[in-house]
């Protein structure tokens, strides 16, 4: 099923660049008159970002039923209720894990909004020769940059770059990761070698370098395109997480009890195996996204990112960093607002595993 | 010293250079306040073979100025050297430390004029086919052995060698031999007449026969003597850790006399802004090429001086000619008449920096002082590309022609920032006419390649002027295909004027073909002329003797001197 | 039989024992005003369901209650001293000294990542100052005292190269190492196969009459209790119930929870129309305990008077204590409870 | 054991040839050619015809291939760099010595301070104490190392005159680095190498604490750690003794893992602060195309994460006695 959700997810890459979105625009503008907050680039953001935030509400719901099935399993009187209560409180009670879901929650919200929060257009050049190089006042809270551009809409926008990245770039990675983490588990033997045998290569990979070389074999780099590859760089982990998972279970009982009635290999992986591998896996994604976010931003420190104007906080750190001496809010601005966000993620993906994970419970 | 015309790659090349100071010579400026050292522009006299007395007394005077000797020179340089071999070197820190270790023939006056060096003196033949030199005999290789007329040969013998692909193999291309005469007598004969000829002939360092000759071509690329070099200049090669620093130190018996300064250490630091921190905190003591945006930071330290020069690159912004899009002249003078040229150089040169009206600059002796010029005026621009069908006739705000929206993508190579800039200066310029601009940022090579496949619709790119007058390679139509003319400029009556010039002795002729040459391009705009950037060095204020000059920063660098109560090392 | 609450000088004796865990949900009273008494070189059989409140008691004993737990009232008196007024340092001394205890999941008690050898060593080496050469003798020794053939070769392994029974006889040395007054075990058999548990339980006597020591054995197995202990206190719900000697608990058991538990179990020679008897419901939750007598919803002859009133434990007969309103003159409330 | 060692080694021989030749495959698939770099319009299409004949870059790919693998595995020859004018071997040989010295040092850093306070955190768990720790190293953590760095340089390289402690580049004082003693050269290096070992230890530090803390936090719930008390050990005894060596073995394994990481990182932090290491050349090898030295760039670093594993795994053996290497 997850394949299913990945299939979905390529698709919408793709589908993004398709008419569809003109005529999204369109009714849009219909809908608002000629004056729509929202330009094609929000549309796009805003339902990649949706079906995301859906994609992993499903899951954690998928993950949350299965958990019942694996307390039956293992003969631990606990209904799923009682298990999701249990979870629930525990997040609660992590005042840390609260914080960093609201700071997640909030950053997504300024994503959304950012038409309405920011001030000023974030590619919109103001008057060059007057309004450049201001330091932070009421009307620019950040001051504005070389380009007299309100810096402080900049990193507004920025955050839409850097999310959409954490989170597509960790879904493929732990789809992928998944996949063959769950073959490599399941069948074992040879195919398992030969897979660990890869995975092994390729954690061997000094990512950075290997992207620079793969980035360089496209023209212009297109979000996607570094969404993709930081994707296919971070899978790996995700795979031995799985395979580990998997083999373990293939030890317990219901799996025995399941194999012996003799249910077959896409039940086991998707209804037994899968089902009780998703905390751990949910857990590492969580964590994962702050490190994919990492990822993108040391790119376009080096000035692989996104093409110019287009904000991320990473270029406009790399697109600041001269500005140090004197004005120097901007790139700290802009750095303060990544540590930020993987503060967050991380916050949040601590609280979920010791909520999710019953071992850690005091 | 050996300057070739190149184009400034990653920004982190500018061949930097500088025209003499307002400033006598010896008056340092540490004796006067001035800490901003703003220097005008002369053009070098074109073909000069005869010596320039004045500049040859100006550089003995220097040199016998009392000193003190001593102290160490910490030159940044965000590069590393790749070879400190004449033949194989193609970074500009391996030339300026190749400066420094070796000998030409001649050594460049600050108007491009030739002085003595290896060579104390030179005369033409009749028929000015031959030039002969004389050498010094008191000039040693830095491991004792004499430097004579036979390194000569071996060093041209090698220049043109296939096998080894010497970066200017091409200067030495009507050179028909080089003939020894005596061991301090060496004759070029040349196939034919033209104005470069002496330049041509002493381009390049004269390398020692006697360890190199062991050296078979194609191992050239990677013998042990690029990064050991042994040279026969006023510094001798100490040590060069890679990615780290190129030590030099005084060589006692250099024939001009030991040079003042201990060591010279070329210290390589990757990162612009780690330079700049460090000139600003004194660990390094000079920088040349400093991005303009650290001017005002630098210029507030005490112990700094600034020394501006003008540029001797320009910018430029391509329209490939075999697109459509760009074919019309009138669309090509409205788009130059869209860019607010003036505003690039103010927001982001900080106002270092000139628009040039043509590829020749005002330093050049060809240059052309009042050319056609299509200064920013968007109003001019509409109309113009009314004229020509751009309309924007849907009123979607943006021009269109046959249904065909006008829009394209700029193309420019990562890692020179302004370039990076001049992208999203020019997208939000060129939106007021309605004009759809896509920037698109490419690794150097990446923008090389596609450049060469004629892969691009229009891109923003630079050159470096060299010191030869030619503009064959840039804009003759033979230069299309796999040569540097990227943007397909062709035009048959400018062929017959550059051909015609490049040979032509008489420079008043000469002058005047340029001149029409310029004007051509100028009226054709393939290019718009961009800025071309001032030259920022920074320099400690406790050396004594700073004498930049038009053929370099370094014109003098030997000369440079600390008194002993401001040495610091 | 002797009067086992008169007697002289207790090895170690428990009154009204309190341990307390306070979780976010409310206050476990997990034991909840236990007593009792232990005499010296004599077995006490702690009995009761599993969560009674038996291990926590235990480890009040050792002091060992981390937190949410807390000791909240009561003595331990280890041969008059009061353990409960000791400060950290002094109760360090009288763990796996004085006091010792064996636990009961052999497989993970043991560190993993030292040998056995090293592990017993420890023990001695905190409590007596011998020389290292000295403390490994006597390691081997105590090894070989546990019946565990080869020993010299054995002390350098580690647990995962031994059984389940090896590792509670590695665990028995290490508790032994120092012999101790009072020896606690926890279940010390539950997680053994049945062979293994009678020789553990062999093992465990033979010592104790070598070392003359006290055992406290917590256990929920019946049949143990049986063979081994001289006295047993039966827990219900954190609170002792029923307090006497082995055989009179056997021959007479007073309180209907006794009784029940009794009757739970099958005995030999008991006929197959007599059906097993089965407690109706299940343990209360330590959170909040019935009213009255906490076994008055399971007791089969509860009355309005259990709701409200608690009973105390009383001497009803000699040597014989219990808590329950309906005990006359000796007699259990319960008919034919008596065999 | 040591045919133990023996396989591995083995295995990991087909697993640096797979990554040899993708890399291989790749950069040469990427656009551009290394003779780029000589470009100027002196240079006539023939010379850079001559240079790139000179480099047998005129070749089929499929030769190319076949002769490079062939001069790595008959004569562990690694080519010739076009960018640097010299055999790939003499600029690795160079480089190589100055990322070991920095990452080992990071390393240790982030062994020493992540233990530490992860250790920390743990006894004090859920004190404000161990808030606060958790809350800062995860914003180191979560620091991007450029950003770091660059925050470094300026606060304490010259940035802030006041607080300029540190230099700003480079391995050692270049100008009298020469003429110090012994000492003074040791404590040299010793500024020179702080800033950037810093910045790049300190977030896999922050790191290792978490794990550290979670890992103490687990083995603090066992039995065992229960049994030792009851022996009447002394609290410390029981965590550092019974409770450190169970907690360490996981982190063994992740230090095993983080070793590219650390490699990643240092082609940034080698760029902020001119670190002259693998990271710089590996990056400018990538740029300029400089086919040979990026190929034995990247086969290096791949073998040290391959080495690194296999050290990580042999020290898990020797600590943990329940796994046997076979």
């Amino acid at each position: 099923m997850i394949l299913g959700l990945f299939g979905l997810l390529v698709g919408l890459a793709g589908w993004h660049a398709g008419t569809l979105w003109d005529t999204l625009a369109h009714t849009l503008e219909k809908l608002f008159g000629a004056n729509v907050p929202y330009t094609l680039r929000d549309l796009d953001f805003l339902v990649s970002t949706l079906f995301l935030l859906g994609m992993l509400a499903a899951l954690v719901l998928y993950s949350g039923l299965s958990c019942q099935r694996i307390r039956q399993a293992d003969r631990t009187a606990q209904g799923p209720e009682r298990q999701w209560s249990i979870v629930k409180r525990q997040f609660l009670k992590n005042r840390l894990a609260v914080a960093g879901a609201l700071i997640i929650l909030a950053l997504y919200l300024v994503a959304f909004l950012c038409p309405f929060l920011a001030p000023y257009d974030p590619v919109e050049q103001g008057d060059r020769v007057q309004e450049r190089l201001l330091s932070p006042s009421a009307e620019h809270l950040l001051g504005t940059d070389r380009f007299a551009r309100d810096v402080f809409s900049r990193i507004i926008y920025g955050s839409r770059i850097s999310l959409l990245v954490g989170f597509l770039a960790m879904g493929l990675a732990v789809t992928l990761g998944t996949a063959v983490g769950a073959v490599a588990g399941y069948y074992g033997g040879w195919v398992d070698s030969v897979i660990m045998r890869f995975v092994d290569m390729m954690l061997s990979f000094p990512t950075l370098i290997l992207i620079i070389t793969v980035i360089a074999l496209w023209r212009n780099q297109s979000i996607w395109i570094i969404i993709t590859l930081i994707g296919l760089m971070s899978w790996m982990g995700v795979a031995r997480l799985v395979r580990g998972q998997f083999m373990a279970l293939k030890e317990r009982e219901f799996f025995q009890a399941a194999r012996a009635l003799g249910a077959g290999t896409g039940r086991l992986i998707f209804q037994h195996l899968l089902p009780n591998s998703l905390t751990p896996i949910i857990v590492s994604a969580t964590l994962r996204v702050g490190n994919t976010i990492l990822l993108e931003a040391s790119l376009s420190y080096l000035g692989l990112g996104v093409q110019p104007p287009t904000p991320s906080w990473g270029n406009i750190v790399y697109d600041t960093k001269g500005n140090l001496f004197t004005e120097w809010w901007m790139p700290l601005a802009a750095g303060m607002a990544i540590v930020i966000t993987v503060v967050g993620y991380n916050l949040l993906g601590d609280g979920l595993r010791d909520a999710l994970d019953p071992r850690l419970r005091e | 010293m050996n300057r070739i015309v190149r184009i400034t790659s990653l920004g982190l090349f500018f061949t930097s250079l500088s025209c003499s100071p307002s400033s006598t010579p010896g008056d340092s400026p540490s004796d006067s306040a001035q800490r901003v050292i703003e220097v005008e522009a002369r053009p070098d006299r074109g073909r000069s073979e005869e010596h320039n007395l004045e500049f040859e007394a100006r550089w003995n005077e220097l040199y016998n100025t009392p000193h003190d000797n001593g102290d160490t020179l910490v030159i940044g340089t965000i590069g590393d050297a790749d070879s400190l071999n004449d033949l194989t070197s193609a970074a500009i820190t391996g030339s300026n430390v190749i400066g420094l270790l070796f000998l030409s023939l001649t050594r460049t006056n600050p108007d491009f004029s030739h002085a003595p060096s290896l060579a104390e003196s030179w005369q033409f033949s009749e028929d000015h086919l031959e030039l002969t030199f004389h050498l010094r005999d008191d000039v040693f290789w830095h491991d004792g052995v004499k430097t004579t007329a036979h390194d000569v040969k071996f060093t041209f013998e090698k220049q043109i060698s296939p096998n080894i692909g010497w970066a200017t193999i091409k200067w030495k291309q009507f050179i028909k031999e080089c003939v020894v005469v005596d061991d301090y007598t060496v004759k070029f004969i040349f196939e034919r007449l033209y104005p470069y000829q002496l330049m041509d002939a002493v381009v390049g360092a004269v390398l020692p026969k006697h360890i190199l000759e062991k050296v078979p071509d194609e191992e050239m690329v990677s013998t042990d003597f690029n990064r050991n070099p042994v040279g026969n200049g006023p510094y001798r090669f100490k040590v060069w850790k890679a990615q780290q620093y190129i030590e030099v130190e005084a060589n006692e018996n250099y024939f001009a006399g030991r040079p003042p300064l201990d060591r010279i250490i070329f210290k390589v630091v990757p990162d612009q802004e780690n330079l700049a921190l460090q000139l600003k905190s004194g660990e390094i003591d000079f920088m040349d090429g400093v991005p303009p945006r650290f001017f005002e930071e630098l210029a507030r330290q005490e112990n700094l001086v600034a020394y501006i020069a003008p540029g001797r690159s320009y910018s430029y912004l391509g329209w490939n000619l075999l697109n459509p899009l760009f074919q019309s002249k009138k669309v090509r003078q409205a788009l130059t008449m869209a860019i607010n040229r003036q505003e690039i150089i103010d927001s982001l040169l900080f106002e270092f920096g000139e628009i040039p009206k043509g590829p020749v600059l005002p330093i050049i002796w060809a240059h052309h002082p009042n050319l056609p010029d299509f200064p920013y005026d968007p109003e001019k621009a509409r109309q113009y590309l009314a004229e020509e069908g751009w309309k924007d006739s849907d009123g979607d705000g943006w021009l269109d022609k046959d249904g065909q929206r006008f829009s394209f993508t700029v193309k420019t190579n990562k890692g020179n920032q302004i370039r990076e800039d001049i992208l999203i200066l020019v997208q939000d310029m060129f939106k007021d006419v309605g004009i759809a601009v896509r920037p698109n940022i490419l690794e150097w090579t990446v923008f090389i390649g596609d450049m060469n496949k004629k892969d691009f619709e229009a891109a923003v790119a630079g050159w470096s002027v060299g010191l030869k007058m030619d503009m064959t390679t840039i804009w003759h139509s033979d230069s299309i295909n796999d040569k540097f003319n990227f943007v397909s400029y062709s035009n048959p009556e400018f062929d017959r004027l550059n051909d015609a010039a490049i040979f032509e002795m008489d420079s008043e002729k000469a002058k005047q073909m340029w001149w029409r040459a310029q004007e051509m391009i100028a009226e054709d705009q393939p290019y718009t002329f961009l800025y071309s950037p001032k030259d920022i060095n920074f320099v400690h204020r406790r050396f004594q003797n700073v004498q930049m000059e038009t053929v370099g920063w370094n014109y003098n660098l030997e000369q440079w001197w600390v008194p002993k109560d401001k040495q610091k090392y | 039989m002797t009067d086992v609450m008169d007697q002289t000088s207790p090895q170690i004796e428990v009154r009204n024992l309190k341990t307390y865990f306070y979780t976010e949900d409310g206050v476990v009273r997990a034991v909840d005003g236990l007593s009792y008494r232990l005499a010296k070189g004599e077995t006490l059989a702690l009995v009761g369901e599993s969560g009674c409140g038996k291990s926590v008691s235990a480890l009040s004993v050792m002091r060992l209650i981390a937190s949410p737990g807390k000791i909240v009232e009561g003595e331990i008196r280890l041969d008059g001293l009061d353990l409960l007024q000791c400060s950290e340092t002094e109760m360090r001394e009288v763990r796996g000294n004085r006091i010792s205890m064996i636990f009961q999941e052999p497989m993970t008690s043991l560190n993993p990542v030292f040998t056995i050898g090293n592990q017993i060593m420890e023990a001695i080496l905190v409590h007596q100052d011998v020389s290292r050469k000295e403390a490994r003798d006597r390691t081997i020794a105590m090894i070989r005292r546990v019946k565990i053939s080869a020993a010299e070769t054995r002390v350098d392994e580690y647990p995962h190269q031994m059984s389940g029974g090896m590792r509670q006889r590695v665990m028995i040395a290490m508790a032994l190492a120092c012999n101790p007054e009072v020896l606690i075990a926890d279940e010390p058999t539950t997680a053994l196969d049945v062979t293994i548990q009678a020789q553990i339980m062999e093992l465990l006597a033979e010592l104790q009459s070598e070392f003359q020591m006290s055992i406290l054995l917590i256990t929920h197995n019946l049949g143990l209790v049986a063979e081994v202990s001289d006295q047993v206190a039966v827990m219900y719900a954190s609170k002792v119930v029923e307090h006497t000697s082995t055989a009179e608990l056997f021959a007479s058991p007073l309180h209907p929870y006794t009784h029940g538990l009794l009757t739970s179990v099958p005995t030999l020679g008991m006929s197959k129309e007599q059906k097993l008897n089965v407690i109706p419901g299940q343990v209360p939750n330590p959170l909040h305990f019935p009213t009255g007598c906490r076994f008055h919803p399971r007791c089969p002859v509860a009355e309005q008077r259990c709701k409200q009133e608690e009973p105390l434990l009383r001497e009803v007969k000699p040597g014989h204590w219990a808590a329950c309103h309906f005990i006359e003159n000796g007699k259990s409330p319960i008919k034919g409870a008596d065999r | 054991m040591h045919t133990y060692i023996i396989r591995r080694i083995l295995i990991s021989i087909p697993l640096l040839f797979g990554l040899l030749t993708i890399n291989f495959f790749l950069i040469h698939a990427a656009p551009g050619d290394p003779t780029d770099i000589f470009y100027n319009p002196d240079m006539d299409p023939e010379a850079r015809e001559n240079i790139r004949r000179i480099y047998g870059l005129d070749q089929p790919l499929g030769v190319q291939y076949l002769k490079y693998i062939q001069g790595v595995v008959l004569k562990f020859e690694f080519g010739y760099s076009i960018a640097k004018k010299r055999p790939v071997k003499d600029e690795i040989l160079e480089a190589l010595p100055n990322t070991i010295q920095l990452s080992a040092l990071a390393l240790l850093l982030e062994l020493s301070l992540g233990i530490g306070i992860g250790i920390l955190a743990a006894v004090k768990q859920q004190s404000t104490f161990d808030n606060a720790i958790r809350v800062t190293s995860l914003t180191f953590y979560s620091m991007p190392s450029f950003y770091l760095g660059l925050v470094l340089l300026f606060l304490f390289a010259g940035g802030v005159s006041a607080t300029h402690w540190f230099p700003a580049s480079g391995m050692v004082d270049i100008v009298r680095h020469e003429s110090m003693s012994t000492l003074g050269r040791l404590g040299d290096r010793a500024i020179h190498i702080f800033l950037p070992s810093l910045t790049l230890g300190i977030g896999a530090a922050a790191g290792i604490s978490r794990y550290m803390r979670g890992e103490l936090l687990e083995v603090i719930r066992q039995d065992y750690m229960r049994t030792a008390r009851a022996k009447g050990l002394t609290e410390r005894v029981v965590v550092f003794k019974h409770g450190l060596r169970n907690a360490l073995m996981p982190i063994i394994t992740i230090m095993g893992l983080s070793l590219p990481f650390l490699f990643s990182g240092a082609v940034i932090v080698e760029q902020v602060f001119g670190w002259p290491g693998m990271g710089r050349v590996a990056v400018d090898a990538a740029f300029q195309r400089d086919y040979s030295m990026f190929l034995a760039v990247n086969l290096i670093f791949g073998a040290m994460v391959v080495v690194g594993n296999l050290v990580a795994d042999i020290l898990y053996a020797m600590v943990d006695p329940r796994v046997r290497l076979s």
